[in-house]
């Protein structure tokens, strides 16, 4: 019988330093038929390991049309201390793809905004990615990202390169005091930028991820521009050890995380008793 | 695996000592530079003051797989800290009556006081030390508990 | 017709399957301590009706520590070696019904989607014999939570003191009926179980009470008491929240399963140092609503036999019974009023 | 005794003198009693007093959520009241802010498995020679009777109960006494209640649980029990009152606190220092003397 706890060996392929403490991390299968059989959904995690130290949860940061897996991480803890140091050619762990996905079929047709904050880039930028891939099936594409600093800015050189794509508006933005002299994005709190979007809640939606002072704030503006609850998304996390609806700690109340997450929209946010 | 054990083929103790780096480190150092020989069974650890050393790490010691451990620093009064020494004394008095009860072989824990002049007395103590948990043989107590799952 | 075995019989069988190299499992008295232990010798084990255990059996479907895999690095690439499957034939004699009862509550949970196979090979290879209670303390409460003295979920077979030496069997499943084929024998005597615990309460209506008040200000005044040290957890029988954790060096080591318990601080704080979990009323809220509204929403039991085994280890004579006593008559009563 | 400590719990939060009184009520399985925490002047007749009052409330002085309340009263036994003494003199509670009443206990009983009283006092109580709650503010019970019990107890203070058996098990032989609690740990399930119910275990986090370098296995094998409970027991040294909370919240029964009696042996035998006797003592740990014994050092 399979063994759920065991995680494939995951060649790593290449790190790339994001910030001063967030790396991305390029992985993939050394066992040529797991590569394979392999396939996940946009908005899906995993579980990570350093073999020794331990594992740790992130979202799969990349679309699925790859041959490989993307994850970022923060060095904040155990795992990500010793993580830190891998470099390509080490071997880390994987188990997963865990969780339910973001509806990209459903999102066909429709505009797409793209509301970020600091560190939450990563579960958005998949999703990113994947309706650039195809381009064609969704309509005006808005990403508003902000982050404390410029220097806390993932995904820096992306933001420019999706902002070349035609109907694709990308705003990034820094906290006040957080600029630099050659920053040429804009100034000010995510929530203000999304205001001056002007994005429409008319066949539209939103996913919106990142510290809970943004959301706070960002929701009424969506609110505001027409959004209805069941088409602003979001992509929750909490503490997770098996990611298989187990282990007993990432529920809010009766909703696992792990499996019926990460991803959530307004209106089943407001059936979660506040456990998280 | 140590060249010892396999030139005489017996039971090789493994010896940790935890020392100070101002008195037993350097009195260790001055019996090298003497040329005073001792047996290689023994593993120094080096640690600012014996007033640092947690005896959380000698139960650690253990759980590697040592058969005897030392504790050695400054004599009194001699601390580079002025009480590092005093402060470690004082526990190391009551951790051996913890280990008493536990039933954790007494003979196996051992304390000096050694300066940076007294190459010599590291070379004897640690002799000694060899020999006796020598004699001993393995701490399979330990060992076992470590073992079983 | 009634089957009857005695009691030299059973340590008989106890003996023949140790021999035959299978994991015997008994209660084992230590002074004023029962615990179910494996056993090596069948006159370690007290083959009597027991109530008050310091453990329960779940620890050998779903033990205290298991290791997941063991790996080994090999210059660039890591070998993860699988644990071992879990082989010999494993009986468990003298359970107390409320023990038998956690596995067939426990079998969703660790076969929902993903299926745990630590959990269910171990209890694809184990036989539970059960003994019918034949008295119970103030702490059980298992008539409460559909369960009762003679409860047969779980069990493969029971048996009922008749207080000369000798038990009546029933058998329940082919397991059950295969561990006796030979031994027992037929006889007129039957045997019953004790009179099921009393409670003045109804877990129903308290039930929708934890479902329906998750903010209520009550959770923190319920669990004032409450120092959270979580022997509730471990010595439940249902309890089944994990940790998994990696030991040994970056070279070599393993992985491993462990209890856990969602009374610890520790539990659900996240890298960052936030704790959605962060008081013990909260802590006491997430156990209470797991155990009486989420695990009954997704899989219909309740996750409670009513074995009073929480409140019999409880240090503040807290644990279930006390907190579903207390919610009755603080808020459910005053609801009805 | 009882209708005299409801009457100064009483006056105390009718008074505003304490925003909340920590004590005993009958709260448990059957009446069991444990802690109830009494706001208000009209509850107080849920406060009990008898020789079933077991757990040590000092725990609850260092938790948050009993913080919360405001400005404390606690009642305490004489081996409790000790642990405040060591919170106070540690400097985890301030000891001007904490009204502490002390009773008049004339030993507590012990419990079978089911909690129901025996009718047999308990090991600590037999040795008790601090019937009357010591630096307390305010004392319930009769003081003169406290002295008679402290008196008689006074010759087998340090043979009989707990350190009877102690003694019992240094009679063994190294290598028994290493099986005995080989045999007692292999049932620890490394739940830390024993830490949770201690009052002197305060720590916001426990080495246990510290993962940045683990400095002892969680895992409840041999070796992370050994590891944990030496470090448990040793943490306490100088510092355990002895008041048993870690033995009795051990769900597996394990007879922990001869550990703790063992330091406190020794702290008393080679430094004369008993923990929590005085208000205002330095730590045994962390002082030092210049001649302390030392013929163990080589």
């Amino acid at each position: 019988m399979e063994n759920i706890y065991k995680p494939d060996a995951m060649e790593v392929l290449e790190v790339t330093q994001e910030t001063a403490d967030v790396k991305r991390v390029r992985i993939w299968f050394r066992d040529p038929e797991k590569a394979a059989e392999f396939k996940f959904n946009i908005g899906q995690f995993g579980l990570y390991s350093v073999f020794g130290v331990g594992e740790s949860t992130f979202n799969i940061c990349c679309s699925n049309s790859k041959k490989y897996i993307e994850f970022c991480f923060r060095k904040t803890g155990r795992v990500t201390e010793r993580m830190w140091d891998v470099e390509p050619g080490d071997t880390i762990g994987f188990r997963g793809p865990y969780g339910n996905s973001y509806p990209m079929k459903e999102w066909e047709g429709k505009n797409l905004v793209f509301v970020a904050g600091g560190i939450a880039m990563p579960p958005i930028r998949c999703a990113i990615q994947y309706a650039l891939e195809n381009r064609e099936k969704y309509g005006k594409i808005t990403i508003v990202y902000g982050a404390r600093t410029v220097g806390d800015l993932v995904c820096k050189s992306e933001l420019d390169e999706w902002a070349k794509y035609p109907n694709v508006d990308v705003l990034k933005t820094v906290d006040p005091g957080g600029e630099t002299p050659d920053w040429d994005g804009r100034v000010g709190f995510v929530p203000t930028v999304l205001g001056e979007a002007g994005v429409s809640g008319d066949n539209s939606v939103a996913l919106v991820v990142g510290p809970p002072i943004m959301i706070k704030f960002s929701l009424p503006v969506l609110e505001k521009s027409g959004f209805s609850d069941d088409a602003i998304f979001t992509s929750l996390e909490n503490r997770m050890k098996c990611g298989l609806g187990k282990c007993g700690r990432c529920n809010c109340g009766s909703v696992y995380v792990c499996k019926e997450g990460p991803v959530f929209t307004l209106a089943d946010m407001k059936e979660l008793p506040d456990d998280f | 695996m140590n060249p010892e054990t396999k030139t005489t083929g017996g039971f090789e103790p493994k010896i940790v000592a935890f020392v100070c780096n101002w008195c037993t480190y350097l009195g260790a150092d001055l019996a090298g530079t003497n040329r005073l020989e001792y047996p290689a069974n023994v593993r120094i650890v080096r640690l600012p003051c014996t007033g640092r050393v947690d005896f959380n790490l000698l139960v650690k010691a253990f759980e590697v797989g040592a058969d005897a451990v030392l504790v050695s620093g400054c004599h009194p009064g001699d601390c580079h800290y002025a009480a590092g020494n005093f402060h470690a004394r004082r526990r190391w008095g009551l951790f051996r009556e913890l280990l008493d009860t536990l039933g954790v072989d007494s003979r196996r824990v051992h304390f000096s006081w050694i300066s940076a002049a007294e190459g010599a007395k590291f070379q004897k103590l640690v002799t000694e030390i060899v020999e006796k948990t020598r004699e001993l043989g393995p701490y399979e107590d330990y060992k076992a508990i470590v073992a079983e799952k | 017709m009634s089957q009857v075995v005695t009691l030299e019989q059973l340590k008989k069988l106890a003996a023949d399957k140790l021999s035959a190299g299978a994991r015997v499992v008994a209660p084992v008295v230590d002074g004023g301590l029962v615990s179910f232990k494996e056993i090596s010798d069948a006159a370690q084990a007290t083959f009597a009706p027991q109530v008050r255990v310091q453990n329960s059996i779940k620890e050998f479907f779903f033990p205290k520590h298991e290791v997941i895999f063991t790996f080994v690095r090999k210059g660039n690439d890591v070998e993860v070696i699988d644990a071992p499957d879990f082989e010999d034939d494993q009986i468990i004699i003298g359970a107390r019904p409320c023990d038998a009862a956690a596995l067939p509550i426990l079998d969703p949970l660790f076969g929902w989607d993903y299926q745990d196979r630590f959990f269910q090979q171990r209890r694809a290879k184990t036989t539970v014999v059960t003994f019918a209670c034949k008295e119970t303390d103030a702490h059980c409460f298992c008539a409460a939570v559909d369960g009762g003295p003679d409860n047969q979920a779980g069990s493969d077979a029971m048996l009922f003191d008749l207080g000369d030496g000798s038990f009546e069997v029933r058998t329940f499943t082919d397991k059950g009926a295969a561990l006796f084929a030979g031994i027992a024998t037929e006889s007129d005597k039957t045997g019953s179980a004790c009179a099921p615990p009393t409670c003045d309460f109804d877990v129903e209506k308290v039930a929708v009470w934890i479902t329906e008040n998750f903010g209520s200000p009550e959770w923190e005044k319920l669990s004032l008491r409450c120092v959270g040290c979580g022997a509730c957890a471990y010595v439940c029988p249902t309890c089944h929240c994990f940790d998994i954790v990696d030991e040994g060096s970056y070279s070599k080591g393993q992985r491993v399963k462990n209890w856990d318990a969602c009374q610890a601080g520790m539990f659900t704080l996240h890298a960052s140092g936030h704790n959605p979990r962060s008081t013990q009323g909260k802590r006491q809220r997430q156990r209470l609503t797991h155990k009486f509204s989420i695990y009954p929403g997704k899989f219909g039991p309740y996750l409670c036999t009513g074995c009073g085994n929480c409140s019999r280890s409880c240090g503040a004579s807290f644990g279930v019974r006390p907190a579903l006593e207390t919610l009755n008559a603080d808020v459910v009563q005053n609801q009805e009023d | 005794m009882e209708n005299q400590l409801r009457n100064a719990i009483r006056k105390l939060l009718e008074e505003k003198t304490v925003d909340v009184a920590i004590g005993y009520g009958r709260v448990g399985v059957g009446g069991a009693v444990g802690a109830v925490f009494v706001t208000d002047p009209s509850e107080v007749d849920r406060l009990v007093w008898n020789a079933e009052c077991r757990q040590n409330l000092a725990v609850h002085l260092s938790r948050p959520e009993v913080k919360a309340l405001g400005k404390p009263a606690i009642v305490v036994k004489g081996c409790d009241a000790r642990a405040v003494v060591v919170l106070a003199n540690e400097g985890q509670i301030d000891r001007e802010n904490v009204v502490v009443v002390g009773v008049v206990c004339e030993g507590i009983q012990g419990a079978d498995a089911s909690g129901v009283a025996t009718g047999t006092l308990l090991d600590k109580c037999v040795t008790c020679v601090e019937h009357a709650a010591q630096n307390v503010d305010i004392l319930i019970g009769d003081a003169a009777k406290a002295a008679e019990l402290d008196a008689a107890n006074a010759p087998n203070a340090k043979t009989a109960g707990k350190q009877a058996k102690l003694a019992a098990l240094l009679q063994k032989t190294p290598e028994e006494r290493f099986q005995y609690w080989r045999d007692e740990f292999s049932r620890c399930v490394r739940c830390h209640a024993c830490r949770q119910s201690c009052p002197l275990c305060y720590c916001n986090r426990c080495v246990a649980d510290k993962n940045r370098p683990t400095r002892i296995d969680t895992s409840a094998t041999l070796k992370g029990n050994f590891a944990w409970n030496i470090l448990r027991a040793f943490h306490l040294a100088g510092r355990c009152v002895g008041c048993g909370a870690c033995s009795a919240a051990c769900p597996a029964g394990i007879d922990l606190d001869l550990l703790n009696l063992t330091l406190a042996n020794a702290a008393d035998e080679q430094f004369g220092y008993v923990a929590g006797k005085e208000l205002g003592a330095a730590p045994l740990i962390g002082t030092y003397a210049e001649n302390d014994k030392e013929e163990f050092i080589r």
